[in-house]
């Protein structure tokens, strides 16, 4: 029994932290914010070299096959710096999907590009607004082509193919493929976190191919979300704690009435409130890795409850934040609006805090179900 | 208890309706105007017909009519998109501390222009270093034969730009305890060495500046109560805030949500069928719902002669966080669509991430939480104060941390 | 447009806390509490004394037929009393529904009774775990008599009759009866708040009467919770503002660390909050108290809302108020349980704060579809 | 990161549980003897096998065991329906204590009764006028030759009334500030003018007693630290109070809220498909399993030779409040069945109203909810301590107000 992160992924997290320290500062991430760019490419290239994109890649991938946990650290830390990459799509759900279901040929183009950061993909469920449900898809495959409009999706303007989720008459009513973007018409949008950029992917007849099998799709789209929410997850809990870090910095700094206004119990309290739920949703996390790591029964579960919990957590670390920055957490200026802006995009990214709550109790009732069979 | 009218005031009201139907600027009208323009046409369109500023006396630009009557007129006037947001400040709080300090020759050379909408007024209280703590301010202004000389920074100042006037509170003497050192002051804001900077909002959006005095001089006539005294005058003008303030946080509103509710799926239903939707929704009804009659039992003490109390501070504080959840809330309902921005993408795309952003805000300003509801437990239930370390201290032996 | 009671009102008001004060003290609630008896008899005669059963009864049914305004005065100042007597069930419900649904001949045998306090009546609706359904009911009806069992018929052992919900094959699947008790077999049970008296009725072919027209009692259900929810917050309210006090008064006087708990923020915001809750509460009370008064298209939605809002303020304000006792308030001997133990009884009454949430969004929705059509 | 035992970790445990198998006392064993006799006998089993107080040197009647050992030891005993609970203050907060302040004689004479459950201890810490503010405490002690003589009153001592020896603090000068005139001793529940009443909670229950000391004799032999050490002595205990109960707030738990979801009905459908208790029920599980994981976390740590710190005061913290929110929303699911206390009528009656009585208890004992979050926010994130007025100042010249 051993319920903490081993020495050797410890200092991966040393290592990365000094990194992202060094070359994701705040104003890395605001630069991508006021700017134009859609992502830090400079910190792109430098994170595909530590070999971070390759991970849980295996070796004969292109990969350096180490494991989940490993993931999970590195996660954290670029949630903690707000990295303005397209790591998530690329990794998290790109990555994933082809491990998940692609074929060989997928995996052996694929794989490899993703390992080095040559090629970045992204995954496109989101049709309009609301909750994705099979029966609601439009968009439509034909085996070979392609056809539909999605929203909102992440890196879409600068991915080089994209996991697409379309309708199907059979099996469980949808069917996923796998687009290159090349000749896709992508038009950036504005989203409430410009330090992350989205598009919107008019599909007409493109050139796709099935990733998986027809009828399969949404069966996928679960089991992927389920991967992707943990390391989601992580990333939310390092910003978390970079959020409370900054507010308990400047409570202890700025003063009121003569005193430093940490010493105020309002203030106090809410800061060891946002700890605790830091705290919890950091210990789920760790559930979650685990789970991630090995165990799939568990996983459904697993990566719901820390899904939920840093989604919870996330918000309100962000929002105390910014007021117990009073006024001056309010200005551009100040960075408190980062870890904002990010809670709530990283929030409905893989589906609402909602969403998640009706996935846990799903889990919940599918493992009880599974335990009484 | 009756919400419907006397038989007075369907009169009144029949009135008010009237001549705001023949007198609201139209379209072309305001056409080719900036929204100060606007406002200000309008303003003075009432104030020649006397429907300005309704409860000031006569002779002050006013009507001298009840509160009832006031109400009334608000409550028809915002039937009309008309502009007004603009005199709050000067109307609302300069204006009232005008009548309690300044001179008689004062009130009747400055009232009757904030009435017509001549003039606008700008507050100059807040400091980089002193927000919650209000009485922390740095501002100093010093004697120079009838002059003052006024050297420091305020921030948070909404429409010093294009203020004419601005009420203004700094430290005449350090060596005091805080609240005892400060003196208040109305000023030109065209007079040299006022600059003026805007600053830009996590919601992207600049209502507000710092404002900068390099050695400005304001004559002593311009000084509102005693040297000494301005805390005391301060509190004048914040009990008149805190009214106008009160109304709640505005932004996203729960009819808005229900109706999105309605007509977004979820999982292939109305989402409003849903039990947690439907939860959240009732508990954010019972919130606004609440504060509006809270708001109106406000009024009726109003008309009975009564001042409004600090419980008005419930407004701002239950409104504000409401408002933040309200969105947030919206933004997952619409999942992946809600962080959209882009009108053109997505349906009412930025309402809602719009008040998720303006929300922080409004929890601060004004009295953040945290004081309104040290306002609550004090003023209202009579709980001891915090304890003042700086109580009895001169200003300038008060430790301030980095944050000076 | 005045949206304060009355100074006839008010006057009232402080003669039922004066009478209130000397006749129903703490001591007294804790009398039926620890006691056996079911409920304060004295009390009770002196209330019919006072005319307060039938402050809403028509004059030419013995009452004085005041409006509502009246009996939401006396219904808050019993809330603060915690009163220990059938109030609620005899006043709120049994002559409600009499009002609502009674026939002439009903109406001139029972109100003189409940008017003059000779009668008691309740209402009986539950028969199991969970919220009730017309589709659920099991109690049947055959035109003379009823069989069925009623749990958690609050004062059922001491009601003269009840207003009895059946099962009807036709219209909205229920039927109101009115069944007198004296041959009905009636079981006390121990409830979490023994200072109001339940009971289990079991009715075995008991002789019953129509109260309304068989297959609507479902609507008349409805409308009766409507009425009494009003009157219930107000209760509730009073409730609410009983334990503020006594947890203000608390810590003034408590001292720790040298000076007044009181004084530190976390009590102080804490009772801050405690308000707010309270005069939300309290205004949605004096909404409802209007629409109750004459609006009956607005009641729904205003007694949702005031019902809400009060069940939510009682719940906080009674666990907080304990919470600031610290261990004195877990003891028997301080009172803080008494309005801890209140607040759930009211809370589940006439249905919990789920249930009026979900009435609450179904009145807006009416009231949408009225505004539109 | 693994959840798996090691093969060392394996075996251990069966032998752990193969052991228990055979030990854990039958039905019959125990049928005519009250809880603490059953309790006495079990205690004495395991510790004549050598299966008490692992974690003790085998010196003083323990095994000498490593703290993983002892976990795995605690799961596996978890899992018989054996009694524990009355010898945990003795074990797990005088013992710790002993051992650290406690001569060598008296360690090796009093912790083997206490490994054996010959002997039970209480704590007798909290007054009626010094809870949250523990050192505030009043009870005297006067030396008086070898002995000490005490007076005074103590509450909240679980166990009182079947306790053997009780743990101590007093104050022996009040001329000087709090925390500095105390005085910690062991005692002899038995002494002469020690009297005990039970207190009668809210929730019917009497777990607790206040004690009254008029003249009791303690030999000076059984004082722990040096006389005005007692707050640093009283830490030692805290601390180990802190990880004792550091578990949660017991009563209701998920599942069986989760279970009565899926049976009752709500408009006709399980509960469980309605989208509020669905969300309610999420949260509770992802603060249970949060909090089990971060007791996890603990005990790896714990395992790697680290001392638990404050953080371990979030499980009271956060289970506290869930057990009393669970347990009320479980009553408002019954609906009108939910207050029925009355196991005739209604199943599962009385396990709601139960929990939702008792915990207000747990939100305060043990230190309340907001000395939780002081602790959190000083001893965790390092935020300053409150202002203390009755910093430094004599005992007896800090306002006590009516408390006293």
């Amino acid at each position: 029994m051993n319920f903490e992160f081993s020495q050797e992924q410890n200092l991966l997290r040393e290592q990365a932290r000094g990194f992202l320290d060094e070359n994701c500062p705040p104003s890395s991430v605001r630069k991508i914010l006021e700017g134009t760019d859609s992502f830090d490419e400079v910190l792109w290239k430098r994170i595909a070299e530590l070999g971070w994109l390759s991970t849980v890649i295996p070796q004969d991938h292109g990969g350096l096959g180490m494991s989940y946990y490993e993931l999970s650290v590195i996660a954290e830390e670029l949630g903690r710096a707000l990295a303005p990459v397209p790591f998530s799509s690329s990794v998290y759900l790109a990555t994933e999907a082809l491990l998940l279901a692609g074929s060989t040929a997928q995996r052996q183009k694929w794989l490899p590009r993703l390992a080095s950061g040559e090629s970045i993909g992204t995954f496109a469920l989101s049709e309009q607004a609301g909750r994705p449900t099979p029966s609601a898809l439009k968009t439509s495959f034909d085996g070979n082509s392609i056809t539909g409009t999605k929203i909102a999706v992440p890196d879409g303007d600068i991915a080089d193919f994209a996991v697409v989720v379309a309708r199907s008459e059979v099996g469980d009513g949808a069917t996923v493929c796998l687009v290159e973007l090349d000749d896709v018409a992508t038009r950036r949008v504005d989203v409430i976190d410009p330090s992350r950029s989205h598009a919107e992917l008019t599909l007409e007849g493109s050139q796709a191919e099935l990733l998986g099998s027809e009828g399969t799709g949404w069966s996928l789209v679960n089991q992927l979300f389920d991967r992707a929410a943990v390391l989601f997850a992580w990333e939310q809990v390092g910003g978390c704690q970079a959020a409370l870090d900054q507010a308990k910095d400047y409570a202890l700094n700025r003063y009121a009435f003569g005193r430093p206004i940490g010493g105020f119990q309002a203030i106090k309290h809410k800061l060891a409130n946002v700890y605790v739920k830091n705290t919890l949703a950091r210990s789920n996390c760790y559930y979650g890795a685990w789970a991630l790591a090995g165990s799939e029964a568990e996983l459904p579960l697993a990566a719901a409850t820390a899904r939920v919990s840093a989604t919870q957590a996330f918000y309100f670390a962000s929002k105390e934040n910014i007021q117990t920055h009073g006024g001056m957490g309010f200005t551009w200026e100040f960075d408190c609006q980062l870890y904002y802006r990010r809670a709530k995009l990283l929030s409905v990214g893989i589906g609402s805090e909602m969403w998640w709550q009706d996935r846990l109790v799903a889990a919940y009732e599918q493992s009880n179900r599974l335990a009484s069979a | 208890m009756d919400f419907n009218d006397t038989s007075q005031e369907a009169e009144f009201r029949a009135e008010v309706a009237e001549w705001l139907q023949q007198n609201v600027p139209t379209r072309e009208e305001l056409s080719g105007l900036g929204e100060i323009q606007q406002s200000k046409l309008w303003q003075k369109r009432k104030f020649d017909a006397g429907w300005a500023c309704l409860r000031w006396p006569k002779e002050y630009g006013g009507r001298g009519a009840t509160a009832i009557q006031s109400v009334i007129w608000n409550q028809e006037e915002s039937k009309h998109p008309v502009p007004t947001g603009i005199f709050q400040i000067g109307q609302g709080m300069a204006a009232p501390t005008m009548m309690s300090w300044a001179s008689e020759e004062q009130k009747r050379f400055h009232l009757p222009p904030l009435a017509s909408g001549e003039h606008i007024w700008c507050q100059l209280f807040s400091e980089p270093s002193a927000g919650s703590d209000l009485a922390g301010i740095r501002t100093r202004a010093e004697r120079d034969g009838n002059d003052w000389i006024i050297n420091g920074q305020k921030i948070w100042t909404s429409g010093a730009h294009y203020s004419d006037y601005g009420i203004l509170v700094v430290r005449t003497d350090p060596t005091v305890p805080k609240h005892k050192g400060l003196t208040y002051f109305f000023l030109d804001m065209k007079s040299p060495g006022v600059e003026i900077k805007p600053i830009k909002q996590i919601s992207g959006g600049a209502n507000f500046n710092e404002v900068f005095f390099t050695d400005v001089r304001v004559p002593d006539e311009q000084r509102l109560g005693a040297v000494g005294q301005g805390w005391q005058v301060s509190l004048t003008t914040l009990m008149n805030e805190r009214a106008a303030i009160g109304g709640g946080g505005g932004g996203v509103g729960f009819d808005r949500v229900f109706r999105l509710a309605q007509k977004l799926a979820l999982d292939d239903r109305p989402a409003i069928e849903n039990g947690q939707v439907r939860s959240a929704l009732a508990n954010w009804y019972c919130q606004e719902s609440g504060l509006k009659y809270t708001g109106y039992r406000s009024l009726t003490a109003l008309s009975r002669g009564e001042t409004p109390g600090p419980e008005n501070s419930i407004g701002k504080y239950v409104g504000a966080s409401k408002s933040q959840d309200m969105a947030s809330f919206a933004i997952d309902l619409l999942e992946m669509a809600g962080i959209l921005e882009d009108r053109a993408t997505a349906t009412g795309a930025g309402i809602y991430t719009g008040t998720y952003m303006n929300a922080p805000g409004i929890r601060i300003a004004g009295g953040s939480d945290e004081i309104m509801l040290n306002i609550l437990a004090e003023r209202v239930l009579g709980l001891p104060q915090d304890i003042r370390v700086d109580k009895g201290v001169p200003f300038n032996e008060v430790p301030s941390g980095s944050s000076n």
